[in-house]
């Protein structure tokens, strides 16, 4: 009986290709904006999701999409392509033109989309987490039944700022998800020497805030924890603090060369066991939703999608000079020349 | 057309953002103890009883939180109007402010709009000493992506409040804890608003031009008094809004007068006078017959001791002595 | 036997009457201050401590005055007071004189006085938490032995900082005692309207850091409990939260007089038969330490040690007007005029 | 008196704080990823191996928690170093620093003492977008009890890191990402210290002074270079020191040549290149052949796109162009 309750749970064949396609994909990707990066077609700070894709994908299954509110920092390329906004428009912004999400504005750590619910990529520690409440503060305003997703990073979860807004969104029972993506490292700082007690799912229980720590590296488990969890919040309309276990393979950003400051590489060889990709491909075998012949031609497939993203993307015109002016107010010019 | 009324300040202040709640689903209001204490100006009193908690927030001690949470609702398409006690604990939300909600527009490449209105009182009330007396508005004028303004009297704070709150970006109405009891004529007009980026000129004169913004209008209104007695025709330019700034009337008055004194309150070096005096030291360079000259607050932390706090603050003597240096 | 254990922890009959001494002179020298303010001698913001007064005297005689620092908010009279700064300066303080600690530059929220470890006296709330934590970080990297008091209100305990704080103060080993003075109000918001939890000591534990909730009430329990948390901070070398109760019977400052707006007067009666000042005096009488007659006595006998305090600071003369640019920097001066 | 050695402003920056920890046991730093990390600009290599986790303290990513923490540790006689990653962060930590550092000293009349120096690098990097990007020296100049200091050479970083380190008042000490990789010739005496609030001049020139702190000294120096071509002598005046701010320097330049431009990088509106504007329109006004010309950043949140981002930063162009519209 638990056993059949349990199957009929689990997602449909579909499903699981959906997640595994779109695992594939932002890891797919994430490479392509590392290539784009070292050819010097990228810049700033850019920072990729390689590693962590079990948990966007985990999560934006989970929600309404185009309905719903998502808000993260940086490291935002997957949240806004599982979202569905237009990947030529994200690498274009990646990449500073006129095509790009923000008309090359803001850069890979600044992808928007609020049409499709993506409210940022935000560059500041910490920062967009009241901006996030206050989305979902909105949504008890109006009762609009949206549901927000705020996420953040291990290191973002010292931030004063952080804990003001636990405080707040429980005082005022917003529909907020409080997501701390756990990769263990921020930047260069291991988690134990940023955070006194490294369980970081204890901290929303001060303010009475429900609060979990889940594993993010099986995609299965992620979209089986997000779906509960925003059910549960659109439900009771009051926030949730989950602490997601994860790991980036990668280097904190694209500047980053030196991982051994900071982590062995054996450390890094063990991690790379729990890769979440290789996961999902070992369930899809098991329950022959695919061979590896099949997951070769998706492989194939999605680089070739990628590929022509990026080609699309770099054949896309820089912003016109003039163009520094506009939108910073609705409704006026600022004085022009230096 | 309506009549008008003689109200203070703080009156204007609270009739505004009342008929504008009315007026607009959307608009609420957020601040520490706005509720149920009424403010401790007591701007919001009367409120709470009418909006109750879901329109009239009061928020914990928690600056840059709340200063957040409101982006955010702005964000969403609502009309935040957050209080800051004052605006010293403004430099608390700081980082919310000059990176998150000024750029919401141009990060997004306008695709998402902040219609958001922070507004307190800044600078010197009465012996609040270091940490309670700020004034931040210049620092708010020098980003871009904010609007900045310093009504000076009973019929702006209405006009200019309204506008704020219309306004579909993030807007600091900067107040001054001495102009709540002020009083004067106010347009009996719910519909009355005052476009920024336009000065006004509040006494015409033809000898100097006494330029200057919120309360540093009145010292600067008592100085063209005093200098009338001395047979000085001083001109009085209220700014009224730093950010956008209206170059154009303040030129016109030099180029009339050919003598400028810029008054302010804050710290005298670094402080938003320095930028209209080297626009009019840019701009009317050949229409000056003297150098622009500056009037502002002592460079000094605020002390508490009165006979200190005074002499840190301008007042008519100060600038009188100003005008007198400049002849 | 276990009964024997406690009374030996009691302190002497000289104690107690010095503590009773303690309480009652902040209460004097407080109610004089609002009769200051109301005359006009006094101004700006002014917050008393009159009901907390057990508070300060159990801390203040569990720590080494002189070695041990404390650093609090602008409700800062009574701690200066009770560390041995020398009340007329303290009164010419709020009255903006010379004689003042600051030499009236600071008023009555920014007290100093640190050759008695008494580091102020600050404005903005929350803000002196980290200060107080870097006064333990400079005695953990010296290894001198002493103990930090860094108290804090109900309301300042929601600012960001003070949790960054909690987390670094953990992370690093600091000396620290973050003491909650819980008055169950910040100015005129309830402490329900203003925390998530009510339940202040909370907080501490996301961080392990050592927590707990006493009562602030009795200053006998209050000595014994602060007593094994100093000691015990001192071995340690590690931090601790304190959350004492209390209430203040008083406005939030001189200027709050409009108390029903956020409680009533019925509150305000049931709260006043926890005085415990009047609590003291029953265990004195009870103890045979005091009798009506002497407490009589002695209570004379400082309201004229507080007249006098008035009196010579009032006489005291104010600053001179050039004095407005002096200590702006150890080693320079600023430019002049406006 | 010892040699001199060429180096790098970076390696200059570090040998400075090195050579200052040998020498005193109070010196500390404190910053995120400044130990084991090495620093995001590597500006703190080989210390932590050198100095271990007591003297030089990785912190969460909590800037306004390690301010204050420093504050209070220099409130205590300690001596820290507080690196931000970029100068963009310490707007965290504002209330920490304009509130409290800022004022320890005149709040307590003198008797406590605040010896900290906070650093990093201000200004655009290359491409870090509209967060990352602000120079913040004209508001730490604004705010008495500060000294903010921008030295442009490997020498004067060397020297003035030395003076901020011994300074028993809280500095900030300014640098520019563009600045680290240029190199310069740097004395090598342990003892060497350049004094604040001394402007130096960098070239001699007749026909104009160009104005500048940081790293628009260099574009300064540039643009004489091109202006030399046309045969224009221009003098190039590196103002190093914000506050104290040494007028005597630039005043004597512009007496001589009679035309001041004031180049920074900041937004221009508001910038602090506004105070020494009008600083020298009040008292040079007589010495002035022309207005005095602010050439500033674009009043924009910084974009992305390169192309963008290099309309916003002055350089050597448009220095030129606005000499040029001087005659
Ligand atoms: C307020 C602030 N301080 C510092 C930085 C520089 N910085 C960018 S990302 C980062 C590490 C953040 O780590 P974490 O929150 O764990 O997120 P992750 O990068 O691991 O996803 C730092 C220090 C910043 N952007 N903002
Ligand atoms: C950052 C900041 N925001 C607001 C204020 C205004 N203010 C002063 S005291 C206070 C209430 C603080 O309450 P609590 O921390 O409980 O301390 P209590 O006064 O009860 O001792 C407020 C809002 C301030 N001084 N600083
Ligand atoms: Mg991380
Ligand atoms: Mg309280």
């Amino acid at each position: 009986m638990a056993k059949q309750a349990e199957k009929k749970n689990l997602e449909s064949p579909a499903d699981l290709e959906q997640y595994y396609r779109d695992m594939l994909f932002i890891r797919h990707f994430e490479e392509k904006c590392n290539v784009a990066y070292r050819q010097g077609k990228a810049g700033g700070y850019m920072h990729v999701y390689i590693g962590m894709e079990a948990l966007a994908v985990g999560w934006m299954h989970s929600i309404r999409k185009g309905h719903d509110n998502v808000i993260t920092a940086y490291r935002d390329h997957a949240h806004a392509l599982l979202l569905g906004t237009d990947p030529v428009a994200v690498m274009a912004e990646i990449m500073g033109r006129k095509a790009g999400t923000a008309g090359g504005k803001g850069g890979s750590m600044h992808i928007y989309d609020p049409k499709n619910g993506m409210f940022g990529g935000w560059g500041i520690v910490g920062g967009h987490i009241p901006l996030g409440a206050g989305l979902a503060f909105a949504s008890k305003y109006r009762e609009d039944d949206k549901v927000t997703l705020n996420f953040m990073g291990d290191g973002a979860a010292n931030q004063g700022v952080v804990f003001e807004t636990f405080n707040m969104a429980s005082l005022y029972e917003l529909p907020c998800i409080f997501i701390i993506e756990n990769n263990e490292f921020a930047m260069g700082t291991r988690l134990e020497y940023h955070a006194a007690d490294t369980e970081l799912w204890k901290r929303g229980a001060p303010f009475g805030i429900k609060s979990e720590r889940v594993d993010g590296m099986d995609a299965l488990q992620m979209k089986k924890d997000a779906q509960r969890i925003v059910d549960w919040v659109r439900k009771e309309q009051k926030p949730y603090l989950v602490e997601v276990m994860t790991y980036r393979y990668s280097g904190h950003g694209a500047a980053d060369n030196d991982r051994q400051l900071y982590r062995t590489k054996e450390e890094e060889a063990e991690n790379l066991k729990r890769d979440p990709i290789k996961r999902l491909e070992a369930v899809l075998i098991e329950r022959n939703i695919a061979n590896e012949e099949k997951l070769e031609a998706i492989d194939a497939e999605i680089q070739e999608i990628v590929e022509k993203i990026y080609a699309e993307a770099d054949a896309s015109p820089f912003p016109d000079v003039e163009e520094v002016y506009d939108n910073i107010y609705s409704d006026m010019t600022v004085e022009q020349g230096h | 057309m309506a009549g008008s009324i003689e109200m203070t300040y703080r009156e204007a202040l609270h009739k505004s953002m009342l008929e504008e709640m009315d007026k607009n689903a959307d608009v609420f209001l957020m601040g520490e103890d706005i509720g149920r204490y009424e403010g401790t100006f007591k701007v919001t009193k009367g409120l709470f009883p009418k909006y109750g908690h879901r329109r009239v927030i009061d928020t914990p001690i928690t600056e840059a939180g709340f200063a957040g949470i409101a982006t955010g609702a702005a964000m969403a398409g609502l009309r935040p109007i957050v209080e800051f006690m004052t605006m010293s604990f403004s430099i608390l939300a700081m980082d919310q402010i000059i990176n998150h909600t000024a750029k919401v527009h141009y990060m997004t490449n306008g695709e998402v709009k902040c219609p958001i209105v922070f507004r307190g009182p800044g600078g010197a009330a009465k012996q609040l000493s270091a940490q309670h007396s700020h004034s931040m508005e210049g620092w708010y004028a020098h980003v871009p992506g904010l609007k900045v303004v310093c009504p000076a009297t009973p019929a702006d704070i209405y006009g200019m409040m309204k506008t704020a709150i219309d306004d579909d970006n993030p807007v600091i109405v900067y107040e001054n804890p001495g102009l709540y009891t002020v009083k004067g004529i106010v347009p009996d007009d719910p519909e009355f608003k005052i476009p920024f980026g336009k000065a006004q000129i509040l006494r015409e004169g033809k000898d100097l031009s006494l330029i200057g913004y919120s309360r540093m209008t009145h010292v600067n209104l008592a100085t063209a008094e005093l200098l009338a007695k001395e047979g000085i025709e001083a001109e009085v330019v209220d700014v009224r809004s730093l950010l956008p700034l209206d170059t154009e009337t303040i030129y016109a008055s030099v180029r009339k007068t050919h003598r400028a004194v810029v008054v302010y309150e804050d710290w005298r070096s670094g402080g938003f006078g320095a930028e209209i005096a080297s626009r009019i030291g840019e701009d009317c360079f050949d229409d000056l017959d003297a150098p622009v000259i500056r009037v502002g607050g002592l460079n000094v932390p605020m002390p508490y001791a009165r006979v200190l706090e005074l002499q840190c603050i301008p007042d008519e003597n100060d600038v009188l002595a100003a005008v007198h240096k400049l002849k």
